[in-house]
């Protein structure tokens, strides 16, 4: 009965959704506040990849709350899972394979993650991406030695700098008379590597944080007592 | 808009929306938490293709400077710049639910919604000190309700 | 260049830094939470004393209007920044457990809030939200006890179905008008957003925001959360985190949705919540259940006033609101002892007279009696109803008036409980000194109210004015015409 | 070209509804990465390659590790 009722009620919910798409007008597509920042971005902000003008310059604000949640998310997943008891018992180290190639991909999903990071400005790609990227490269040893644990309070202190840092960027801009987050520093040369002045510096603490935070919460999803 | 009954814009919207549908359905329909979990991941997933395609246009090319060629038509930063947020702080959230239900697991032995709502409905009681009002499911049953029963218990729904 | 930004900002650099400091020393750490909140209050009051009619809009990064995102600090959205900031400092959460992160929190939630109330843009009062959301999460969860984090989890699931709802609500408005700044919406919602489109949107926002606002379909999780979280934070909750909510439905109301519907949906949404919230409150036996659900009913008769058309309404919504600001939290706080069985309050009077006595003030100036401030807001809702002459808005003022009464039965009940002449077996403890301070601070600000009540009236009026003065926001934060760029 | 996205769409969603019907919850996490992946190549069909760089990273193999060890510690990881 209960599905019965669900499925009616998704189907009327179907035909609703339906109605509005008729009417949807796709007529203006030129007309948004994009198109009007795809014609300036280049000079505002220096960055070649205007998502990236998006979503360091235009909407900084919006970025650094998200930091700020993935923040909270990681402290209240540590809240809630708890420490892990000394006595627990731990899974076992996994075969050779995945240790070596643990080891081995180390060092290259660092390099990748920090490129990813450090061109966001320029191609697909930034903080974020770079950072989940960092994030795997500090568990997948966790992974392989489940024995080792990664350590928290580093982490901690690497977050809450990181954050840290991205908002004394945005003082330090209202310091010099500018508002909040305004892009600081020289714009330099449209498509090099050192241009769009802070806005790299701002991917990077992006990339460092969400890297830092999304670690964490890894380890403290995989150290978490088993169930069963 | 073409007249097209089947054109690129439909398929797309077609895509957004029977992702929200699916997700909306699994969330009234399942009784097991982890089966809501995905139904809001749906969901947020049909959202953020919605999002995206608010602008969309064919004929656009990505909004990213190669070379210092402009192209004529650029497709528009602004949602894939909410898209981007939207889909880390979904993440976020995704990692705090799965972080609670594994306590509320451990503290349950359940992650069928109703038994939860129930014993959470005991607790309260108990701890206030009142008689738990008689509602039309026992809760003395869940009570005795084993931990490995979880997947049984989700199929029977 | 402007202060104003700084009220988010802090908090959020102090909560950062907050373990940070805590290894160089735990005092520091200790201390430098409120006294952050207490700068914030500062420059809120500070940048509140500057204000007089004329609003401020800021930009933050300095971007244009609509390409960046805008602040606009109105009398309206800078008494409830500086509710949220004050509010967390009075209750400023004090957890058995990591009072760090319980700091950290509270810091948070206050920059939120500041923000969530001063933000001009939709998409950025999206992400406010939910940073609040998964804030309140942790302060929820910080009691630590099972039944907290089920009830997280719970509300967890609501949220986030309601999240998703309002970011595809977003979608809508951005498809139809390509912007997401509210001035500028508010500019072309007459022309683009007055259709089904635009009426769908609404509804998915009103369902996104209403989880927090204790609208009647998706406040399961009031009840449940409000008995397991510690008072602070239920008071924190119910009393000013649920007006933030509201105020984001006020302010799309007024700017960008003005569909005729728009307001029917409200109003019917607003009648259930009270018939609803208020039958449940009677049947409670418990105090923290009985003002959960009394708190639904509240924001039940918020909706209704919303949905009177014009200045009328977002002033009437706005003085319940004030009046719940105050009264909510101090009977939380007073329940932070007293929660449980009502029955086992017998007698409780006399181990604590003043808090007794505190509790008598509060339930008649929720049920409304005059001349307290209750009894006035209520007023200003029934009296515009009234002059509507139409029958569902008849209905309302009769549920109004029914709640009314459901409320003072279930309150005299308490009352009743409280100075019984029978003691129970079990001894009650008195209320901690803190706890009671601050509920006797905020009915204080209650029986003040009474003496100034014509320039209180007068005070609320002009905040109303302009909160609705659509021309004065779009011309302060002039955003620049989309039709003139792109060619 | 829209031949392949109406055919992407369309595992997509046969994915989805899949999700929510499979018994076995590692089934219905591979199936959600499916549904991840098809998003991912229809953000790279709207020309948006962050978006579908994020989605491919977050979306397919963050949100499903978190789901995967979740799902162990929960004692869901075992086929029926």
């Amino acid at each position: 009965m209960r599905r019965f009722t669900a499925a009616l009620f998704l189907i009327g919910l179907g035909v609703m959704i339906a109605a509005i798409y008729q009417h949807m007008d796709f007529s203006n597509t030129a007309l948004n506040a994009g198109q009007a920042i795809n014609s300036v971005a280049a000079q505002e902000t220096g960055a070649a990849n205007f998502v990236t003008s998006v979503v360091l310059a235009y909407r900084g604000i919006d970025t650094l709350l998200e930091l700020t949640i993935l923040f909270t998310a990681a402290m209240i997943g540590g809240m809630v899972l708890g420490k892990r008891r000394v006595d627990a018992p731990r899974d076992p180290d996994a075969g050779f394979i995945l240790r070596t190639g643990a080891d081995l991909l180390f060092p290259l999903l660092l390099v990748v993650g920090l490129y990813i990071i450090l061109h966001g400005h320029l191609t697909p790609g930034g903080g974020f991406q770079g950072g989940v990227i960092l994030a795997s490269a500090f568990f997948l040893p966790l992974l392989a030695r489940p024995g080792s644990s990664i350590n928290q309070d580093v982490i901690s202190i690497v977050e809450g700098l990181a954050g840290a840092t991205f908002i004394l960027i945005g003082l330090l801009a209202m310091s010099e008379g500018y508002e909040f987050l305004s892009p600081l520093f020289d714009k330099g040369e449209l498509g090099a590597l050192i241009s769009a002045g802070s806005l790299p510096v701002l991917y990077l603490a992006v990339g460092i944080k969400v890297g830092s935070e999304l670690a964490g919460l890894l380890a403290h999803l995989a150290e978490a007592e088993a169930v069963d | 808009m073409s007249m097209e009954f089947l054109d690129g814009n439909t398929i797309l919207y077609s895509a957004a929306f029977g992702l929200m549908l699916i997700g909306i359905g699994g969330i009234v329909i399942s009784n097991h938490l982890m089966r809501i979990i995905f139904g809001i991941a749906l969901l947020e997933a049909g959202a953020n293709l919605l999002l995206l395609l608010s602008t969309y246009h064919e004929g656009a090319s990505a909004p990213i400077i190669v070379d210092g060629i402009i192209p004529a038509m650029m497709a528009d930063p602004v949602p894939q710049a909410l898209v981007l947020t939207a889909i880390v702080i979904g993440v976020g959230i995704l990692a705090l639910a799965l972080s609670l239900a594994i306590r509320v697991q451990r503290a349950y032995g359940t992650l069928d919604m109703r038994e939860v709502r129930l014993r959470l409905e005991q607790e309260i009681c108990d701890e206030a000190g009142i008689e738990m009002p008689s509602s039309s499911e026992k809760p003395a049953e869940v009570i005795k309700t084993p931990v490995n029963s979880v997947v049984q218990q989700e199929s029977g729904s | 260049m402007n202060l104003l930004v700084l009220m988010i900002a802090l908090p959020l650099l102090a909560a950062f830094l907050l373990s940070i400091i805590d290894r160089a020393s735990s005092f520091a750490a200790r201390v430098i939470g409120p006294l952050v909140l207490l700068a914030t209050a500062a420059i809120g009051l500070s940048v509140w004393s500057q204000l007089g009619d004329a609003p401020q809009a800021v930009q933050w990064g300095g971007f244009q209007a609509p390409l960046g995102i805008t602040l606009y600090a109105d009398q309206f959205g800078l008494l409830f920044a500086l509710a949220m900031t004050i509010g967390t400092l009075l209750l400023w959460p004090r957890s058995t457990g990591n009072q760090l992160r319980s700091s950290s929190l509270a810091l948070l939630l206050a920059g939120t809030g500041s923000g969530l109330a001063l933000s001009g843009d939709l998409f950025n009062i999206y992400v406010f939200y939910e940073l609040m959301t998964v804030v309140s999460y942790g302060l929820i969860a910080s009691r630590g006890t099972s039944g907290s984090f089920a009830s997280t989890l719970r509300y967890l699931v609501i949220s986030g179905f309601g999240a998703a709802l309002a970011l595809a609500g977003i979608a809508l408005v951005y498809q139809a008008t390509g912007t997401l700044n509210l001035a500028q919406l508010a500019q072309v919602a007459p022309e683009k957003l007055n259709n089904l489109q635009g009426f769908a949107a609404f509804v998915l926002m009103l369902v996104g925001f209403g989880v927090k606002a204790e609208l009647f379909p998706v406040n399961m999780w009031v009840p449940e959360v409000y008995a397991t979280a510690s008072s602070r934070v239920s008071a924190l909750l119910a009393g000013v985190v649920s007006k933030l909510a509201l105020l984001i439905i006020m302010r799309l109301l007024i700017l960008v949705f003005h569909q005729p519907e728009a307001l029917t949906v409200l109003l019917v949404l607003g009648i259930l919540g009270v018939a609803t919230g208020e039958l449940a409150a009677w049947r409670a036996r418990d105090l923290n259940r009985m003002l959960a659900f009394s708190s639904i009913g509240q924001l039940g008769v918020m909706f209704i006033a919303l949905s009177i058309p014009g200045n009328a309404g977002i002033f009437a919504a706005l003085a319940v609101a004030v009046h719940h600001l105050f009264l909510k939290p101090a009977m939380f706080l007073l329940a932070a002892r007293w929660g449980g069985s009502i029955r086992r309050l017998c007698g409780a009077a006399k181990t604590s007279p003043v808090a007794a006595g505190l509790f008598v003030l509060l339930s008649l100036s929720l049920i409304g009696v005059p001349p307290l401030p209750g009894f006035w807001a209520k007023l200003l809702v029934i009296m515009p109803l009234l002059t509507l002459d139409q029958p569902l808005y008849y209905f309302a003022v009769f549920i109004i008036l029914a709640a009314a009464s459901l409320e003072a039965n279930y309150l005299f009940r308490v009352v009743m409980k409280l100075y019984d002449k029978q003691p129970t077996a079990v001894p009650h403890k008195a209320h901690a000194t803190a706890d009671l301070a601050t509920a006797v601070f905020l009915g204080g600000g209650l029986i003040a109210a009474v003496f100034m009540l014509v320039p209180l009236a007068d005070r609320l009026d002009s905040i109303a004015a302009q909160a609705t003065d659509v021309s004065t926001y779009i011309q302060t934060v002039a955003p620049q015409s989309l039709e003139g760029d792109v060619q | 070209m829209e031949v392949v996205v109406l055919i992407v769409v369309i595992v997509m969603l046969l994915s989805a509804v899949a999700v929510m019907l499979f018994k076995d919850f590692l089934a219905a996490l591979a199936a959600m990465t499916v549904v991840s992946l098809g998003l991912s190549f229809l953000f790279v069909v709207v020309r948006a390659p962050d978006v579908a760089m994020t989605e491919a990273a977050i979306g397919a193999g963050l949100s499903s590790l978190l789901f995967a060890l979740a799902l162990r510690r929960l004692g869901l990881w075992r086929s029926q």
